[in-house]
């Protein structure tokens, strides 16, 4: 709801807020009255599935208020839109403390989830009863377990992180409560994505979720850039509803029911066929790539840079992107069921992979580098869940650490180009490490947790990954691996070539003249949450990895990841060559932008490489869309307008001007002269004899 | 009652089969002679007479038919009275006034002679085929055994007094419709004899009445302009007879409806208000 | 409650208003605008009540009236309501006063270069045509005698004709007129038709039963060789694609919508179009049960063509009005495929389609109405960068949009998602290529609003443009609140529609497809 | 002899009389092919009432002189007042009632 509060609306605001508070009261009422959950639970155990059951307790006791996780930003978010001028000077802070609450919310279930033993740790409550219609009984209610947990504090951690850092940054913005109204909004749909405990819920949290990223990347409005990158991502994003969408129907279709017990039960009692299973699936992985911004559908991702750079870290890089991923996972015993599926995720993640990288090398724009960066880590996590049950809570883990050191990239990179009076051009930069060192000491511990340092989280998680790629045996095993394995080492190269272009380096800025720029450290309301995040960058992985406790935490949902299974390369050996092949690109990208000199303008197309030249162009993925989709689509549009008012309008007009010229020439028949008249009688007189005769005769 | 006579004996003549065919073979070619002869002619009035003719032919049918009435009031009335009248209408007209038979529609002649030919022919072949399937006709004798102007009578006031009375009163509509077509409404107002007098000396015309025609005893006489007694001669005098009766150039040219001839004589004051037919 | 005459009194009141409100004289025209929106309110209200007596689990029809009207013919005023015409009541009676609201002074406005258009255009006519056409719809819908459904489809075009002809754009009278006439010698001809169609049913009673009738009820129970059915499917199938514009039979709303004035427009696409789509499940599946399912393939085929060429076409439109002409046939699209589907999740989402798109499609002709009304040209080039100077209304064009692009949480997702779902348990390939046509619905939308509200103000005189009056917000803000509230809590409409669409689905003999692998019977065989 | 012979000889003299009425411009000329017509239909009529035996027939016959003269009337009439505004009595001078 983008309704741009400048201009008061008070009645619009009393009846959105009593349809609000008659949803939210309706979904007290049940709590209240009885805290069962209405619909009855059945829980069944699967045959032959090993400790994997799937049913649910019902909400009791603090788990009643799950619904306000979800309430708390979204009321936020209305109070602030609808608040209209009047909230302006205290906007910001309603915003980020809505955010923090729910955060808090969050660490009490979160905990009183962990006080709860391994069984009884998936909690779900029923809200209201959405679209009844006989077969098709959907309900809206949400699921408090394992993995929505974590999705939940990931969501809300980071997300009240980068409130309090767009305190600073939007600081002089004149849409400042816009801008955090909208951010209340994504919280609040990421959550519903996350909590929903029924697939159309999650479809539905999912393109609430689109819509924000929407809203926000197209927050500058005045910027034609931003509003065609804001469409052009709400496309492609719709393009993967669609498959997610399908999805949705065939499960109804197939199981009768779109409920996560239902159809995933289903899915682990093999009651459904494999085609449909492996359907179901694909059409899954087609939604999961549109919003993850995976192979076929990422070049939307790196236009989304056009929001501003909060927005990049939070939706961008922490948790939007990430959306796909937790489908895979919360659809894992679909796609456990389903080898031919896996197989396409492990691909299109190792693809994506490479395209990140390489794309990485070549652009000069701060913020679109880490975007590809985001996109080939993402295509990592998505290469873990594509390896089956081993690799769903390797993935998830990757995907924690890197919300955390990610974000704390963007934030970093968001420092810099607020220090350098929004310049995002890294051959603008050099040297700022003593004038920002903060942003400096941040941002490195970032970038070392991203190319895998040991001790820091990126090491741990990435290396399981690679481990665990090589682990799945055979030729695809090896394949995989390497492919990880090389990305790990462009990634060293590029994310290096990043940091040593900002922050070392002679300056290729000038602190006079018309370009003045005069560089300092952000103020501690940003610099604070870029600590905590480097904090968390720093020990997230260790954390998850070390002694499995995310594994652990994580199997109920996503089932026992057989950890003792044959080793093809023992994972000491894998662990030196992800480091060798680190220090490799590490030392080359020092080499090339430490020693040697940096221009400070890039060489023009001719004279780099023709792989530097395919990279700037993101690898042409752009000139394939609209070559293939846009162009032809304008013609389809232009020629069916011609054909509509030619065609189909023309059949209509014509049939009237043909009606006129006949009457026209009927006209001509009356000549004036009576002997005419007298002839047509006489001959009508012969057709009267004639037709006498034949039916006399006849 | 001698009409009865009459009609009796002019139907036994006729009415021995051999006598019927023969005045029927006879006179069926004259009527249709003088039908294709009144549509040929150029003239009309020659159309007229043919006409009339053809109604004879077709008296003499009716009495070889058993229709003496009928045959008398198809000369009578129809050939005696409407024939005349159409030979009146042609004299008011333009009695030698002949058509050119230059077709001027398109296509109207072939189709005409085509639609008629094939009309005829499609009466003519069924009745053709009656007649090989030798209808025979009851004849009338039953029905005219009183004669058969008495049972015509008796049919006329009995069956059909209705239709009899509603003809009478088309007859009379008849008339006073051509009446009213006839009338012309007088357009100027009606001129006294003082309005006469007063124009007769206000335009400075003649006053003195024209000298008589004859004034010299030689036959160009007429022709030659009266002399005034101061010498000179008055042309208006000049007035010769009239050549021939009152001809009427053809189509459509000439003031004919008033009669006068406008060779260079103004319009003889009073000579006529408008006279027409 | 079910013998007070509700429909009766729903359809007297506008009539007689109408009549009241065309006598007052010109000068008068506030006055008439008054007792317009008070007529209509209290019509609104008597609507709630009337929605709040029906019982939904009682089958058959509610408040239902007969009294014999033409003996001879068996025609007889007979009126009752069931889950479907409610519900499309509801939508007519809630829409009109908002237009009233919406057009207070767009008749006698001045025209966009400031001149006051004066005297010309009578105000109080303009509110009499719309409390008739207000009757007509309610007529329609309420009537269970289909001769006198029919008259009442063709009562309906007589105001809207006028609507069109005289009240449109100022400027352009001969686009006008001609909008108009083709308007009403399309649906005329459909009218046509179906009057045959009707004659027939009567002409297949009377020798079934011996006397002749039209009511709806018994015409019903008629079993009516297959053949006769077909030309009688097809007969009133053709009024009814005619009136909600199917594929080929849509070139009249473009221009009836564009030449229209913004409540005229609203009204068009909002209601009128709807008694196609009400006629198609109302009358053509029940009463020809065999020929519906024997032409199913064939409607299906039109509707998906009409979605994506509805959708393609607005995509290419420059004039804003034709753009939301041309969605609409793309939203139709859907409705017919929801209701040839056959299916009770298709049926109840296509009716709820009906209620939402009303919803819907009327407030983006509202806020397309207030620009015009403000910059006076139609053209998509006279807008750019509008939200920086009318952010409201750029909010509410917005929610319009994401409305229409079927957005989860608002109200046309809900019906959407139902249509497709319920299309896919019977005709799996359709529903496939139908899912992809939600792309194009997302381009068409957030495309018109690129071109209008994002990127830099189109001319510095736009800057003086002001934002949506507080008597705009009036008539926006109910419209967004029921978008908001039908999305996320839309039982209410679907506890009403769904007997009713079950029951008819069931009586014309289509049962749901089950489900292939049903998990827990339990759960999804129970038919609430 | 067979009656029908007058039938045929009507026949032709109909058809003449139509023929008539089509080729020639001059009004009184086809006024009075319509007169033909007209005797010729009372030629069939009076065969008829020979043929059946009853003087209906001839009746008839009578009616349709009593018609023909009234039309004849009122026919002239109209062709003198045409007559005398366009000073022409043919058919095809008056033809301004047209397209």
């Amino acid at each position: 709801m983008a309704v741009h509060p400048t201009a008061t609306c008070q009645t619009s605001t009393f009846l959105v807020a009593t349809c609000l508070t008659a949803a939210s009261s309706m979904s007290i009422s049940p709590l209240t009255t009885s805290s069962v959950t209405t619909s009855p639970m059945t829980r069944y155990a699967m045959p032959h599935e090993v400790g994997h059951e799937v049913g649910y307790a019902a909400a009791s006791g603090v788990f009643s208020a799950t619904w306000l996780l979800l309430v708390l930003p979204l009321a936020g978010a209305l109070i602030l839109l609808l608040g209209g001028r009047r909230t302006d000077r205290w906007g910001h802070l309603l915003g980020t403390a809505a955010s923090a609450a729910s955060f808090v919310v969050g660490l009490v279930l979160f905990f009183e989830l962990r006080g709860r033993g391994a069984e009884d740790r998936q909690v779900a409550q029923h809200l209201f009863s959405w679209i009844p219609v006989n077969g098709f009984q959907v309900d809206a209610g949400l699921l408090f377990d394992q993995l929505s947990a974590v999705f939940v504090l990931l969501i809300t951690g980071v997300g009240t992180l980068i409130h309090v850092y767009s305190i600073g940054y939007m600081a002089h913005d004149p849409g400042r409560r816009r801008f955090f109204a909208y951010m209340n909004l994504f919280l609040a749909s990421m959550l519903l994505l996350v909590l929903g405990d029924n697939f159309l819920v999650l479809y539905a949290g999912w393109e609430l979720v689109g819509l924000s990223s929407f809203l926000l990347i197209k927050f500058w409005e005045y910027k034609p850039a931003a509003a065609t990158a804001a469409n052009k991502a709400f496309y492609m994003n719709r393009v993967g509803d669609v498959g997610l969408a399908l999805a949705i129907m065939l499960m109804f279709a197939t199981v009768g029911s779109t409920n996560y017990d239902s159809v995933l039960g289903a899915a682990a009692a093999d009651i459904i066929g494999y085609g449909t299973l492996t359907a179901i699936a694909l059409l899954l992985l087609l939604g999961a790539c549109g919003k993850s911004g995976q192979f076929p559908l990422q070049a939307w991702l790196p236009d989304a840079m056009e929001g501003p750079t909060p927005i990049s870290a939070l939706i961008h890089a922490a948790t939007m992107v990430t959306a796909g991923v937790y489908l895979i996972a919360r659809a894992s015993p679909i796609f456990t069921e389903t080898q031919a599926a896996r197989t396409v995720v492990v691909i299109i993640g190792a693809v994506t992979i490479v395209i990140g990288c390489v794309i990485g090398c070549a652009y000069d724009d701060i913020k679109k580098v880490l975007a590809y960066s985001t996109v080939s880590q993402i295509g990592y996590m998505f290469l873990a869940v594509g390896l089956g049950p081993a690799g769903y809570a390797l993935g998830i883990a990757h995907l924690l650490a890197h919300g955390f050191f990610k974000a704390g990239l963007f934030l970093g990179s968001g420092s810099v180009i607020h220090a350098m009076d929004d310049e995002q051009d890294m051959r603008k930069y050099g040297g700022l490490w003593r004038l920002m060192p903060v942003t400096w000491v941040t941002f490195g511990l970032g970038y070392l947790a991203i190319i895998g340092l040991p001790p820091l989280s990126g090491f741990f998680t990435k290396d399981k990954i690679i481990e665990a790629a090589f682990d799945k045996g055979g030729t695809s095993g090896y394949l995989l691996g390497l492919t990880a394995l090389l990305g790990a080492g462009i990634t060293a190269f590029y994310m290096t070539r990043l940091f040593l272009l900002t922050f070392h380096g002679e300056r290729r800025w000038s602190s006079s003249g018309e370009r003045a720029k005069h560089p300092h450290e952000s103020p501690t309301v940003m610099t604070g949450p870029m600590a905590l995040l480097a904090v968390g960058s720093v020990f997230a992985g260790g954390l998850f990895i070390v002694g499995g406790t995310l594994q652990d935490w994580l199997a109920p949902v996503l089932g026992e990841s057989h950890e003792e299974g044959a080793h093809t390369l023992s994972p000491a050996v894998v662990t030196a060559l992800t480091l060798l092949v680190a220090a490799g690109g590490f030392a080359g990208a020092y080499l090339r932008y430490q020693v040697r000199p940096v221009e400070a303008v890039a060489r023009p197309d001719s004279e780099v490489g023709l792989v530097t030249v395919a990279a700037r162009h993101d690898l042409y993925a752009n000139t394939f869309n609209e070559t293939v989709f846009m162009r032809p689509g304008q013609y389809l549009t232009r020629f069916l307008v011609w054909l509509d008012t030619v065609g189909v309008d023309g059949l209509v007009r014509g049939t009237a001007a043909g009606i006129g010229g006949l009457s026209g020439r009927l006209r001509r028949t009356q000549t004036g002269f009576v002997r005419s008249y007298a002839l047509s009688m006489l001959g009508g007189a012969v057709l009267v004899v004639v037709a006498a005769l034949l039916v006399r005769t006849g | 009652m001698s009409a009865q006579i009459l009609a009796q004996a002019a139907g036994e003549i006729t009415r021995t089969s051999t006598g019927e065919a023969a005045t029927f073979w006879v006179l069926a070619p004259v009527a249709v002679l003088a039908a294709l002869g009144m549509v040929l002619a150029r003239n009309a009035v020659h159309g007229a007479l043919l006409l009339v003719t053809n109604f004879f032919c077709l008296a003499v049918f009716y009495l070889l038919q058993d229709a003496p009435f009928l045959g008398f009031v198809q000369i009578v009335v129809y050939t005696g009275a409407i024939m005349v009248l159409f030979l009146f209408v042609l004299m008011l007209v333009g009695v030698d006034s002949s058509d050119s038979l230059v077709e001027t529609l398109r296509g109207q002649r072939v189709a005409a002679i085509v639609l008629g030919v094939g009309f005829a022919g499609l009466l003519v072949f069924p009745i053709g085929g009656v007649i090989n399937n030798g209808t025979t006709a009851a004849g009338l004798t039953a029905a005219n055994d009183g004669g058969n102007i008495q049972a015509i009578a008796r049919l006329l006031f009995t069956d059909y007094v209705l239709a009899f009375e509603i003809v009478s009163a088309l007859l009379i509509i008849a008339a006073v419709g051509a009446m009213i077509l006839g009338h012309r409404e007088r357009v100027d107002g009606k001129v006294t004899q003082r309005e006469m007098l007063r124009r007769r000396f206000a335009e400075g015309g003649r006053v003195t009445p024209i000298p008589g025609p004859a004034v010299y005893a030689r036959p160009e006489g007429t022709r030659l302009p009266a002399g005034l007694p101061g010498g000179g001669t008055d042309p208006g005098a000049g007035q010769g007879a009239r050549e021939g009766c009152g001809d009427i150039e053809g189509n459509g040219d000439g003031d004919n409806g008033a009669g006068a001839h406008a060779r260079g004589n103004p319009r003889p004051v009073g000579a006529g208000k408008g006279t027409d037919r | 409650m079910n013998s007070f005459p509700w429909l009766t009194l729903l359809l007297i009141i506008p009539a007689a208003a109408a009549v009241v409100v065309a006598v007052v004289p010109r000068r008068l025209g506030t006055l008439a605008k008054q007792i317009t929106l008070a007529v209509t309110l209290v019509e609104f209200v008597l609507a709630l009540l009337a929605t709040i007596a029906y019982e939904p689990a009682r089958a058959g029809f509610q408040f239902a009236q007969k009294y014999s009207w033409i003996k001879q013919f068996g025609i007889s005023y007979s009126v009752g309501a069931d889950g479907i015409s409610l519900v499309l009541i509801l939508l007519a009676t809630l829409l009109v006063p908002i237009v009233v609201l919406a057009s207070w002074d767009e008749v006698d406005a001045a025209s966009p270069d400031g001149t006051p258009v004066v005297g010309r255009r009578s105000v109080p006519a303009f509110f009499a045509l719309l409390l008739a056409l207000e009757a007509g719809m309610v007529g329609v819908f309420a009537a269970t005698d289909v001769f006198l459904f029919y008259v009442f489809f063709e009562a309906m075009l007589i105001p809207m004709y006028f609507l069109i002809g005289s009240y449109g754009p100022v400027k352009e009278q001969a686009q006008r007129s001609y909008a108009a006439v083709k308007f009403l010698l399309y649906s005329l001809l459909g009218g046509l038709l179906m009057l045959a169609a009707v004659i027939g049913l009567y002409v297949v009673s009377a020798d079934q039963l011996g006397t002749g009738t039209f009511d709806f009820a018994t015409l019903r129970q008629l079993d009516i060789t297959p053949g006769v059915q077909k030309l009688l499917f097809l007969g009133f199938f053709v009024a009814f694609a005619i009136k909600a514009p199917l594929f080929p039979f849509h070139t009249w709303l473009p221009d009836a919508g564009a030449q229209s004035p913004t409540g005229g427009a609203i009204l068009l696409v909002g209601v009128l179009d709807k008694v196609g789509t009400f006629g198609l499940i109302r009358y053509c599946i029940p009463l020809f049960p065999e020929a519906s399912s024997y032409f199913a393939p064939m409607v299906l085929a039109l509707a998906v063509i009409g979605i994506f060429y509805g959708a393609l076409l607005a995509i290419g439109q420059r004039d804003m009005k034709r753009l939301v002409a041309y969605t609409s046939l793309a939203h139709f699209g859907f409705i017919a495929m929801g209701t040839f589907a056959l299916t009770s999740q298709a049926g109840t989402g296509a009716v709820l389609y009906m209620v939402n798109h009303g919803l819907s499609t009327g407030l983006l002709f509202l806020v397309v109405g207030f620009l015009v009304a403000r910059r006076g040209s139609r053209d998509v080039g006279a807008y750019r960068g509008m939200a920086q100077v009318t952010p409201t209304l750029a909010g509410v064009f917005l929610i319009a949009g994401l409305s229409s692009l079927a957005l989860p949480g608002l109200n046309s997702f809900v019906s959407e998602f139902l249509v497709l779902a319920g299309t896919f348990t019977r005709y799996r390939a359709l529903a496939i290529v139908a899912t992809v046509g939600i792309v194009l619905a997302a381009i068409y939308i957030l495309y018109l609003y690129q071109r209008t509200m994002t990127g830099p103000l189109v001319s510095e005189d736009a800057r003086g443009v002001l934002d949506l009056s507080v008597r705009e917000k009036i008539v926006v803000a109910p419209v967004v609140a029921l978008i908001i509230a039908l999305g996320i809590y839309p039982k209410p409409l679907i506890d009403i529609v769904r007997p009713t669409v079950t029951a008819t689905f069931e009586d014309a003999g289509h049962t749901d497809p089950a489900p292939t692998a049903p998990v827990n019977a339990s759960q999804t065989g129970g038919h609430s | 002899m067979n009656p029908s012979n007058y039938l045929i000889l009507a026949a032709l003299l109909f058809t003449i009389g139509a023929v008539g009425v089509l080729l020639r411009r001059n009004a009184i000329v086809v006024f009075m092919c319509v007169e033909l017509m007209l005797n010729a239909a009372n030629l069939t009529l009076v065969t008829f009432s020979r043929i059946n035996g009853t003087l209906d027939g001839q009746i008839m016959a009578f009616f349709v002189m009593v018609v023909a003269a009234a039309e004849v009337v009122i026919g002239l009439a109209i062709i003198l007042t045409i007559f005398r505004t366009r000073r022409s009595a043919s058919v095809d001078d008056v033809n301004l009632l047209k397209y």
